[in-house]
């Protein structure tokens, strides 16, 4: 059985910015933010780690569609949450051939909002029907559409001062 | 007195066995039905039909009639002719065999001197039934069933040709009435334990009984052959099911539970009919209980038990049999 | 009883008719599974012919080995090999046509030689009683060849099935 | 019936299984490329009753969408309400008196047991075997029966509320569940000899399905079918939720992680959760069954996760703030969805009754595979 720490240390070595947060209001352990190239370095290293995925999915703001990954562990209560950010038009590799059970969740994933996912073998509608292929039921109308500053974790009230740096460093990082 | 002044009395007689076995037949099945529900409710621990009539008795009678009154659908892209020819020919042959059977000394309709092998023909056209069945439906489900079934069959009869042929073999005939009054001593059961157990698998798996029931399999095949089938053509399959358990486990009683035989009763020529049906009726009662005990087997465990197990087994009884009844002549 | 003698009549007839029908039925159809079944209905006819000239022991054997062995070998290997679209028999014509016709020509001439040289025994003078052991002297003494010719055409069927089932596969590879 | 033209699989059809079939428990259609009797390729067409329970959870309040989450599964209810509460109060930092953590408890794995008998049935339904599905039947009704009395509904239960449960439990509920306990635990014995020792059920089911633990992995599969393969692996043990930290209880495992691990682990399980809910009547707490929420639950901006251990594995609600009462993003992720998506590579070279068989072990509720 391993120690998170371990975890955090292994993660540290890829370029990808790694965050403790509070398990019992969060939900999960680790948060993870990374550029929409790493995310196949990523996934090996969580598969390398003996993590499995929980699910994948997006999550539509502005001023692009972040996808979530979520990994959590079999022996050790460890929960990742993986954010990566995917510019409309653009692309994001798939970990389908890395992950198998990503096969799905990266078709639904399409479905709901249109994000292409590069290398998949079969993006083919799942879970909408075939002719309903544009609908992306999950995308936000303008009206809607929030900033990504607006649903970030400010922490317990008054905003933490890390929590804050985090999220200037993601700005950073987005911009 | 007026009929038989023009008519001969051998045709009055085939007149009347044609009506007694056909009604026979479908009585057996009504009692079947009845029976198969009924202990199927209390195998699961509930009471089974209770509405229609007492204890659910005339419920047998309305289902009936709801089945005659359905409509017949023909799916749109059957083989017409074959399809209708099916059930049929799933019938008739189960029919026949009832010719030759001896209920006891003296009911018996005609008793020729090859009985066995007249029941053993005619229920070989079954086979051919299901193929048609499952053929003419041009639907694969119908078709996976036909050609399961007709596998089964051709395994299955091997075994059940050794054995009878054993037991022909130990009463020195063919005649079905020969081998009732060759056990008037001793029943076959005692002299050939295997046999009988061998040919009541088989039996089971000839018949298409759970749990060999892979050719009509419903969680795989949905229905099997008869999937596309609905009325009385559905209904001519069941009837021709139930009169082929019937035949299955009579011929069981005549080669090995002594046929008629029994404790005598007062004109043992006709009450023998009690003993010889209520033998059969103990192992319909088995044959049903082993339904609803087990589960289905797969159809590789099916084809390995027939091959690997019954057929030899059967034929080292045969040979051992025979050298058996070569000793005890010199 | 002159009534017993229109039925048997009656039967002789119905048993000619149904082999006929059965045999035309055979080749005329555009459909394997129906010509099977053709084939099926013939061999019931000549079981017929067998009953009515007192052979039961014959017919018997003619249902057991030709309707249901044999026919449901061959049908098991049309089901097989192909489906209904792809039994739509294409027409004969050629060397194939001039191989029937020619085989037809040597099984009725030799068929009736055989006829022509036979002396016939009325059927009642060859009854016997059926037992095991009268069976068994008959199949294995007197008429041992025929016997061995049986197995010889179930094996012809077997390797008959196995062929069409082979060729419904290879025309879909194609 | 088209003959499949494809060079490289040129013996083989296509066989459309559902999306009405019996052993698809629901409308699953599952496109097979056969070879005669052998399945050389089924791949699952899901979506057949896909609702877009996401969609509704993010436009209404969330107090709202609770009803919803009764209905995705419809076997197994109450672990799903008692996910999406318990995202609701860690969100909201909402606090649960300990009573409603004991009675959520209780009846969820009250829910689990019947999940497990529906189950157990439907499984041996599927292998041909037609009495052992009137007799869990049985059983299931009296957890009905008792869970009907304090909850209102049968099947799509909507009990649990942000900070505590719908109402109070019952004396009648608590001699019910203690009577049912008593006798659940002298029926097991007659499934043991009904099934368990049945030499057709165990040749049907060794061997049949089986999932390596790095198979499970790479697909994410949870629940009974992981601890199958022999990873002792649950939310409840993992990251105990609720008040499950203070019972003992075993997590059972398999060693093959073929279908009669599958079995055998289901089995075990009813019998842990009858020792759960035990251990819960004894130590109930008085107090408060339902404690201060607001009326409109404001959820602070910001992501949060809750995971619980449904009856047929991990079941996670993801949930994405913004300050309103209205959640921004709702994931929902269900377990059979990727327990399903094992079945290609699993069923692949395998008999069409060995499919039957995998597909009645995993226990699918497709409403839930759908959302």
């Amino acid at each position: 059985m391993k120690s998170m720490n371990q975890f955090v240390d292994a993660l540290k070595r890829l370029s990808v910015q790694i965050s403790e947060v509070d398990y019992d209001r969060r939900g999960y352990h680790l948060e993870v933010s990374m550029a929409d190239n790493q995310v196949r370095e990523f996934a090996k290293a969580m598969l390398d780690n003996e993590f499995y995925l929980v699910f994948v999915t997006a999550n539509h703001v502005k001023p692009a569609i972040e996808v979530v990954y979520q990994f959590a562990h079999f022996s050790t209560p460890c929960r990742v949450c993986a954010r990566a950010c995917v510019a409309e038009g653009e692309k994001i590799s798939t970990i389908s051939d890395i992950f198998h059970g990503a096969d799905w969740h990266e078709r639904e994933t399409k479905d709901f909002f249109g994000v292409n996912f590069e290398g998949h073998p079969n993006l083919k509608p799942l879970l909408l029907a075939e002719d309903d292929a544009d609908l992306k039921p999950l995308l936000k109308s303008e009206k809607m559409l929030k900033n990504v500053e607006e649903i970030r974790w400010q922490g317990e009230k008054p905003a933490k001062p890390a929590a804050a740096g985090k999220q200037a460093e993601q700005k950073a990082e987005q911009s | 007195m007026e009929i038989t002044s023009f008519l001969p009395p051998d045709i009055i007689r085939m007149i009347v066995s044609a009506v007694v076995i056909i009604s026979f037949v479908f009585l057996n099945a009504m009692v079947m039905t009845y029976a198969e529900r009924k202990l199927a409710g209390h195998f699961q621990r509930r009471p089974g039909p209770m509405e229609v009539g007492s204890h659910g008795l005339l419920q047998v009678i309305v289902d009936g009639l709801k089945l005659i009154g359905k409509q017949l659908i023909l799916p749109k892209d059957v083989d017409r002719p074959l399809f209708r020819l099916a059930p049929l020919l799933a019938f008739i042959p189960v029919v026949l065999p009832f010719i030759v059977i001896p209920f006891s000394e003296k009911l018996q309709v005609a008793d020729l001197n090859i009985g066995l092998i007249f029941i053993l023909a005619i229920s070989s056209l079954n086979g051919m039934a299901v193929l048609i069945a499952g053929w003419s439906s041009n639907n694969k489900y119908s078709l996976f069933g036909a050609l399961r079934s007709v596998a089964q069959n051709i395994a299955y009869e091997i075994p059940i040709l050794l054995v009878v042929l054993t037991v022909a073999l130990m009463a020195n005939t063919f005649s079905l009435k020969g081998l009732v009054e060759a056990q008037s001593g001793m029943w076959f059961i005692l002299l050939q334990p295997v046999a009988f157990i061998i040919y009541f698998i088989a039996g089971l798996a000839e018949t298409n009984r759970a749990p060999f029931d892979l050719s009509e399999a419903e969680s795989e095949l949905t229905a099997g052959f008869h999937t596309e089938y609905s009325g009385m053509g559905f209904s001519l399959f069941f009837l021709g099911e139930y009169a082929n358990m019937f035949v299955v486990c009579s011929i069981a009683t005549i080669l090995f539970l002594g046929g008629w035989h029994g404790i005598p009763l007062p004109f043992l020529e006709y009450t023998g009919v009690f003993w010889f049906l209520l033998k059969v009726y103990a192992l319909l009662f088995v044959m049903i209980w082993c339904r609803w005990t087990y589960p289905r087997v797969r159809f590789d465990q099916l084809m390995n038990l027939a091959w690997k197990y019954l057929i030899p087994f059967s034929l080292v009884n045969f040979i051992i049999t025979a050298i058996v009844l070569v000793i005890v002549k010199l | 009883m002159i009534f017993y003698r229109y039925i048997a009549e009656f039967m002789f007839f119905f048993f000619i008719f149904l082999t006929f029908a059965g045999a035309l039925l055979a080749v005329r159809t555009r459909l394997l599974m129906h010509a099977l079944l053709g084939l099926a209905v013939s061999f019931l006819g000549v079981a017929g012919l067998y009953f009515y000239l007192g052979s039961l022991f014959l017919s018997m054997m003619q249902i057991l080995i030709y309707v249901g062995a044999i026919c449901i070998v061959i049908a098991f290997g049309i089901m097989v090999g192909y489906t209904p679209e792809q039994l739509k028999e294409k027409k004969i014509a050629g060397k194939n046509l001039l191989l029937g016709v020619s085989a037809a020509v040597v099984v009725f001439s030799l068929l009736f030689v055989a006829i022509w040289r036979t002396v016939w025994v009325p059927a009642v003078t060859r009854v016997g009683d059926f037992s095991l052991a009268w069976l068994g002297q008959n199949l294995l003494y007197n008429y041992c060849l025929a016997f061995e010719l049986i197995s010889v055409v179930l094996l012809a069927a077997i390797v008959g099935a196995i062929i069409l089932a082979g060729e419904g596969r290879e025309e879909k590879v194609r | 019936m088209k003959s499949e033209t494809n060079t490289q699989q040129n013996q083989s059809f296509t066989l459309n299984m559902g999306p009405q079939h019996p052993s698809t428990h629901g409308v699953l259609q599952v496109i097979l490329e056969m070879d005669g009797e052998y399945v050389l390729d089924p791949q699952p067409v899901l979506g057949y009753i896909h609702r877009m329970h996401e969609k509704m959870g993010e436009s209404r309040p969330c107090r709202k969408f609770l009803p919803n989450t009764g209905r995705m599964d419809y076997v197994c209810a109450l672990p799903f309400n008692h996910g999406y509460v318990g995202l609701i109060e860690r969100a909201a930092g909402i606090e649960v008196p300990p009573r409603a953590e004991y009675i959520r408890v209780i009846t969820s794995e009250l829910n689990r047991v019947a999940s497990h008998l529906l189950w157990l049935g439907a499984f041996l339904l599927d292998l041909g075997a037609f009495t052992p599905i009137m007799y869990s039947f049985d059983d299931r009704e009296q957890i009905l029966d008792i869970l009907e009395e304090i909850t209102g509904s049968r099947l799509t239960y909507c009990y649990f509320r942000p900070g505590g449960v719908y109402q109070d439990i019952s004396d009648k509920f608590i001699e019910g569940t203690r009577a049912f306990i008593k006798r659940m635990r002298s029926r097991f014995s007659i499934y043991e000899k009904l099934v368990a020792t049945n030499i057709i059920f165990i040749k049907r089911a060794e061997g049949v399905g089986v999932i390596s633990p790095d198979m499970a992995r790479r697909y994410g599969v949870t629940g009974p079918l992981l601890r199958g393969s022999g990873i002792s692996y649950d939310i409840r043990k993992q990251e105990p939720y609720s008040v499950y930290s203070d019972f003992d209880f075993d997590v059972p495992v398999g060693e093959n992680g073929d279908s009669l691990d599958r079995y055998k682990v289901r089995v075990q399980e009813m019998e842990q959760s009858l020792r759960i809910i035990e251990q819960a009547l004894d130590k109930l707490p008085e107090g408060p069954y339902l404690g201060k929420a607001p009326k409109k639950i404001k959820l602070p901006p910001g992501d949060s996760s809750f995971s619980v251990e449904a009856a047929r594995g991990e079941l996670a609600y993801y949930l994405v703030g913004d300050g309103s009462e209205i959640p921004y993003r709702l994931k929902i992720r269900v377990p059979s969805y990727s327990n399903l998506s094992v079945l290609p590579e699993l069923g692949r070279g395998i008999l069409l009754a060995d499919l039957v068989t995998i597909m009645g072990s995993f226990d699918l509720v497709i409403p839930e595979i759908d959302r």
